[in-house]
């Protein structure tokens, strides 16, 4: 789960990092009226979980409250990358004599969080990885151990020459990291975490990303997730415990199995077709979330046909088919079903269809051919 | 012959009274696996019983220390909600249980760093987490991978997925393949066993005359396997991967699929596979004849 | 560093486990009115470092807030083993169903914080461990993991049968855990940990022991020292930075260095004579602490001699020389002093101690004697 | 001969610019230690020089790695703060230092708890903390112990104590006992090197011929190293052991000099040494004479 940048910042402010000081805003008149509160120039940034808002237009300095309400009212609402802005931080702007990156993921080759500095600050860690990976600092650091005030001083010397800023480093790393361990984080970075011309060190810019398996543990952190910053038909799929990611095809899927999905999709491509979804019932799905799933499908108009495709292990088939039934009954579909069950109960399940006039292929390849025939059909006619 | 488990599998397992737990219990009775003891803290004392499964009740304890000391368990199977994962495979760890399959999904990756290390300073091996288990065809079962659609045969199967492995284990079955093992090793970021774990003991396995490795995007164990299998493996390996039309940055399900930069392609690892000598099926209906044109025909069901 | 029970029940009760109410008080009034707001039988307690303060009748029952006060009378101003009560805890009587004991130490054999718990309660713990050994159970924590839940369920259903209990006592075992850690602390104890009938777990007694290099760290725990729970002596050598334990016998000791200072005490007794104390005054001394030395040592009416013994390495033995020198000017001795010194510098330190009409030997071995020697001459004059 | 230290030493002085780092960089310098490396962070780039030491001056680095990198140190000397010590042990392990000396006192005992696995799981030797070293007379001095009390010769010193083994190697030197080996293992309740492990390098160094052990009341390391000096050791041992007058439950200077309850006692020392066959002097005086006993006059000197 992503957060806002002003959340973020929230979470590393209590965990001591020195921020720099700024506000939330839903409307241009509040953003005037922080603006006006610091009596200094500010800087007006979207709150959106999209990168590249700078290139959209959605970070502007502005040196008076005037300026700041003008540059808000043009960006609240704005759109980037298809998401509406719903808020704007107003931050002092800060007098910027150096960038550093600073961030903490967790890495999955050395199976531990992996610290990362470096003095080219500012830009995408990815772009100085592959242009000047020598510029980059990695510690992985043994969870057993946390991470030691060595090695943080270690990244505070790869950084900075001195001393006090080394230090000062050192000390924004072991906070950060202490927020990221506390916050069950897959991400947390601080770019840029800025050296100010009297040599003080503040993050100017961070963000945060939580693993989801841990927000059971942290309602709190649940409790910031935006949904206004996230498409509704992702949402609506999260509510109903399902796993969606909508693409830009017409063939809509459903399958038990993320492994299986992914594989199911492919075919659907190997044989022409376009996916227009990932998306899993999960293991031990029950009618509901199949009565769920087709709702979430057929709310996207790109749908040509829907194909289900489902490997009865720990799923029952008779209760996908049960599902099926049901929600063709409650809404009847405007576009063709073609269905693959096979497994446990696959007997009932067929029954259970046929019930409803609809039938079923046991053979995943021949399912998913006659899937995207549907669709060169609907074309074609 | 398999690998991991065998006829001398003695199996605990942690969270037996729970709905998933007590579900799948049944069908490993079911399936002839000797479930020896539970584990339900504040049951300790009560005995799980299955008429319908023909074996007899298996005692319950509190504590994987004293399941593993009465019973002698040397396999233990987990299913526990996820954010008690962690602990219940750090207890069978230190209980000195040698082989830990842990089914649950969803636990979080930092507690996953922790249990990593625990888990090799106790010399033991996790398989997992988030993963089907494994299945010795018509020996033992430990997991949930349905039995009825293995049959014993010379083929090892190591996969990230779960249902996905079903479906191919179903297409070898179908065509005569029979298997040695299979192997779900799961599709989080950090799990316990790797391909390489499983190629090198496919490797070191009599019975195993081929093996067929199922990947998917994110990562690159795919391409240390690939590496491994070009270096190390007499056996003629086939392969698949999943994941060829998932957009970067968007995780497919699995914890572990996702595509960072340009880390973790469907294309990256099949062009990796292909390049150390593993032919990767289009569909996973070619796994089944890229695999018959690599083995002899008297092989594909001898156990 | 001991802390006392009212003490560490509040580092217990902050950590989150359920310790019985109770208050402090420093007169019987205070007790009174305690006892009298709380409307229950409550337990006065004897705030001393000292074992057995029960026997010594400084923990009483009272069922009525006057009976509070008369027992508050009694405790406050007793002396129990050489310690005056200067406060009394004033807590609410416990149902006690049974009682158990949990604690943590840190084990040099295994290096590690181990956890110990039984379910034979109140009583002490290294009496349970020579007479009924299996009823203790131990866990040594490997410290780069920390207590495990399922370490402290183990001990948990090692105290009790029921799931209700273990899981209470896990959940205190791990409280008490972090508590130990965050306080960095030798020893943490609730003893007894009691149940109640209503099977609810209560702490009733509890004892911490502060690692004395942890308390700059921890200037918090620092202030907790009651300096009134202290010999005097022990108070002024601590503020000198010396390590002084106070003895039965009558020759004066000063040594440099721990196990100097003990095998010096050894040949003393070897000899004949009794130490009158242990004192170490440390690797960098300067004439400031040769002079405190002296300073604590005559204040011991007991002491018939004084012996120094330096083996100077970092010890300059001019610097010890000096501090004699400048010690003696100030205040006169009024028993015989025998100086050993060896080592760096001595040859200047022999000219400063002969301007000053003292000699010095060089031997060890003769200079313990000479010492003895003098308190027998005295003792038979 | 010697352990631990030898004449291929490079040592590393963390806190080379602090009071008590500095004054012994000048006593190691000029007792011909190679002392090749100092560390104080901020003070990269600049060096540590003592004209009257005779040696060139010593490079300063920010870290340790930095300086491991630089100068191929391969023993380090900490004189760092208490509270600093820890950090200072393992970031020296971290870099790879195989052998770490630590000279501070009053480093906190949970500390120890963490920096003790973590020097085992890097694998390197921990000497200390608060120990005052070790000096192999006449080649090598890492610490401080003073070097014009030692003289070389056949006699192996280990020790938990500082000035008692200034004493004792003073009344050997005097007495014509030469030493390969002194080594100050420190006496904090948790330390890195104990009894054992030094016994077992002296009877391993074909230059050592007797050794000589000074422990003191707490804990069990004396009676354990007893054991196995009557099972694994052909040399000849002479013991003593200081703290006979200690009064139970307080702690005599050393953190880890305590007796708890019936354990630690000097009697029980004494008695568990006698009993494996290592003769305890009742003075230190005694000691030399016991090892006269047990050593031809030809091997007191010969180094």
């Amino acid at each position: 789960m992503n957060i806002h940048e002003y959340q973020a910042k929230d979470i590393l402010r209590r965990a001591g990092v020195p921020v720099q000081p700024g506000e939330v805003a839903e409307t241009a008149a509040a953003a005037e009226a922080i603006a006006a509160r610091y009596g200094t120039a500010v800087v007006i940034k979207a709150q959106v979980h999209a990168g590249g808002r700078g290139k959209a237009g959605g970070v502007k300095l502005a040196k008076t409250p005037a300026e700041a309400r003008a540059h808000a009212e043009r960006i609240l609402g704005m759109s980037i990358k298809g998401l509406v802005v719903q808020r704007v931080l107003v931050a002092q702007a800060a007098e910027i004599a150096s960038e550093s990156y600073v961030g903490i993921i967790v890495d999955r080759v050395s199976k531990r969080p992996v610290v990362m500095v470096s003095p080219a600050g500012g830009i995408d860690i990815e772009e100085v990885a592959a242009t000047t990976p020598e510029r980059i600092k990695r510690v992985a650091v043994d969870p057993r151990y946390g991470l030691q005030p060595f090695e943080a001083m270690q990244c505070g010397f790869f950084l900075y020459r001195d001393l006090h800023r080394a230090r000062a480093a050192a000390r924004i790393l072991r906070q950060l990291y202490e927020a990221f361990m506390e916050s069950g984080a897959s991400l947390a970075e601080i770019n840029p975490l800025v050296s100010t011309p009297a040599n003080e060190l503040v993050a100017v810019d961070a963000k945060i990303s939580i693993d989801d398996n841990e927000l059971d543990r942290h309602p709190d952190l649940a409790a910031l997730r935006d949904e206004t910053a996230e498409a509704p038909s992702e949402t609506d799929a999260r509510k109903a415990n399902l796993t969606f990611i909508k693409l830009e095809g017409n063939v809509g899927c459903v399958v038990n199995g993320a492994g299986l999905a992914m594989a199911t999709m492919d075919l659907v491509k190997y044989y022409g077709g376009e996916p227009a979804n990932f998306l899993d019932i999960g293991g031990s799905s029950n009618p509901e979330k199949v009565i769920n799933a087709l709702r979430i499908i057929t709310s996207d108009p790109q749908v040509r046909v829907i194909l289900f495709n489902i490997f009865g292990g720990i799923t029952r088939t008779d209760d996908v088919a049960n599902g099926i039934v049901t929600a063709i009954r409650q809404h009847p579909l405007r576009v063709p079903l073609v269905i693959r069950l096979t497994g446990t109960n696959e007997h009932e399940a067929v029954r259970i269809l046929a019930s409803a006039g609809l039938s079923a292929m046991t053979d995943m390849d021949e399912a998913v051919r006659a899937a995207v025939a549907q669709v060169g059909a609907e074309t074609a006619a | 012959m398999s690998i991991f488990i065998d006829a001398n599998t003695r199996l605990m397992v942690q969270g037996i009274t729970g709905r998933d737990g007590s579900f799948h219990t049944r069908q490993m009775l079911v399936y002839g696996t000797a479930v020896v003891a539970g584990v339900t803290p504040g049951k300790g004392g009560q005995t799980f019983g299955d008429a319908a499964a023909g074996a007899p009740p298996v005692p319950i304890f509190n504590t994987v220390a004293d399941a593993a000391e009465a019973t002698g368990a040397n396999v233990t199977v987990i299913y526990v909600p996820p954010l008690f994962a962690a602990d219940a495979i750090m207890e069978a760890a230190a209980a000195g249980i040698p082989l830990i399959v842990c089914i649950t999904e969803g636990v979080p990756v930092l507690d996953m760093t922790r249990v990593y290390p625990f888990v090799q300073d106790h010399g033991a091996r996790l398989i997992g987490p988030n993963c089907p288990g494994l299945i010795s065809p018509g020996v033992c079962k430990v997991g949930i991978i349905p039995g009825r659609i293995c049959i014993p045969g010379p083929v090892g199967l190591v996969s990230r997925s779960g249902t996905l492995t079903y479906e191919l284990v179903d297409q070898l079955t179908r065509a005569g393949f029979g298997q040695t093992t299979c192997v779900g090793i799961g599709g989080d970021p950090i799990n316990g066993t790797n391909f390489i774990d499983c190629l090198s003991a496919f490797e070191a396995d009599p019975a195993t005359t081929a093996v067929v490795m199922i990947g998917e995007i994110g990562g690159t164990d795919e391409q240390d396997a690939a590496r491994y299998v070009s270096m190390h493996m007499s056996k003629p390996v086939v392969g698949f991967i999943a994941g060829r039309t998932a957009p970067p940055g968007r995780r497919m399900g699995h914890a572990g699929a996702i595509i960072s930069g340009a880390t973790g392609t469907a294309a990256e690892k099949v062009h990796a596979l292909v390049e150390s000598g593993i032919p990767v099926g289009d569909r996973p209906v070619d796994v089944v004849s890229l695999l018959r044109d690599r083995m002899p025909a008297a092989q594909r069901s001898a156990g």
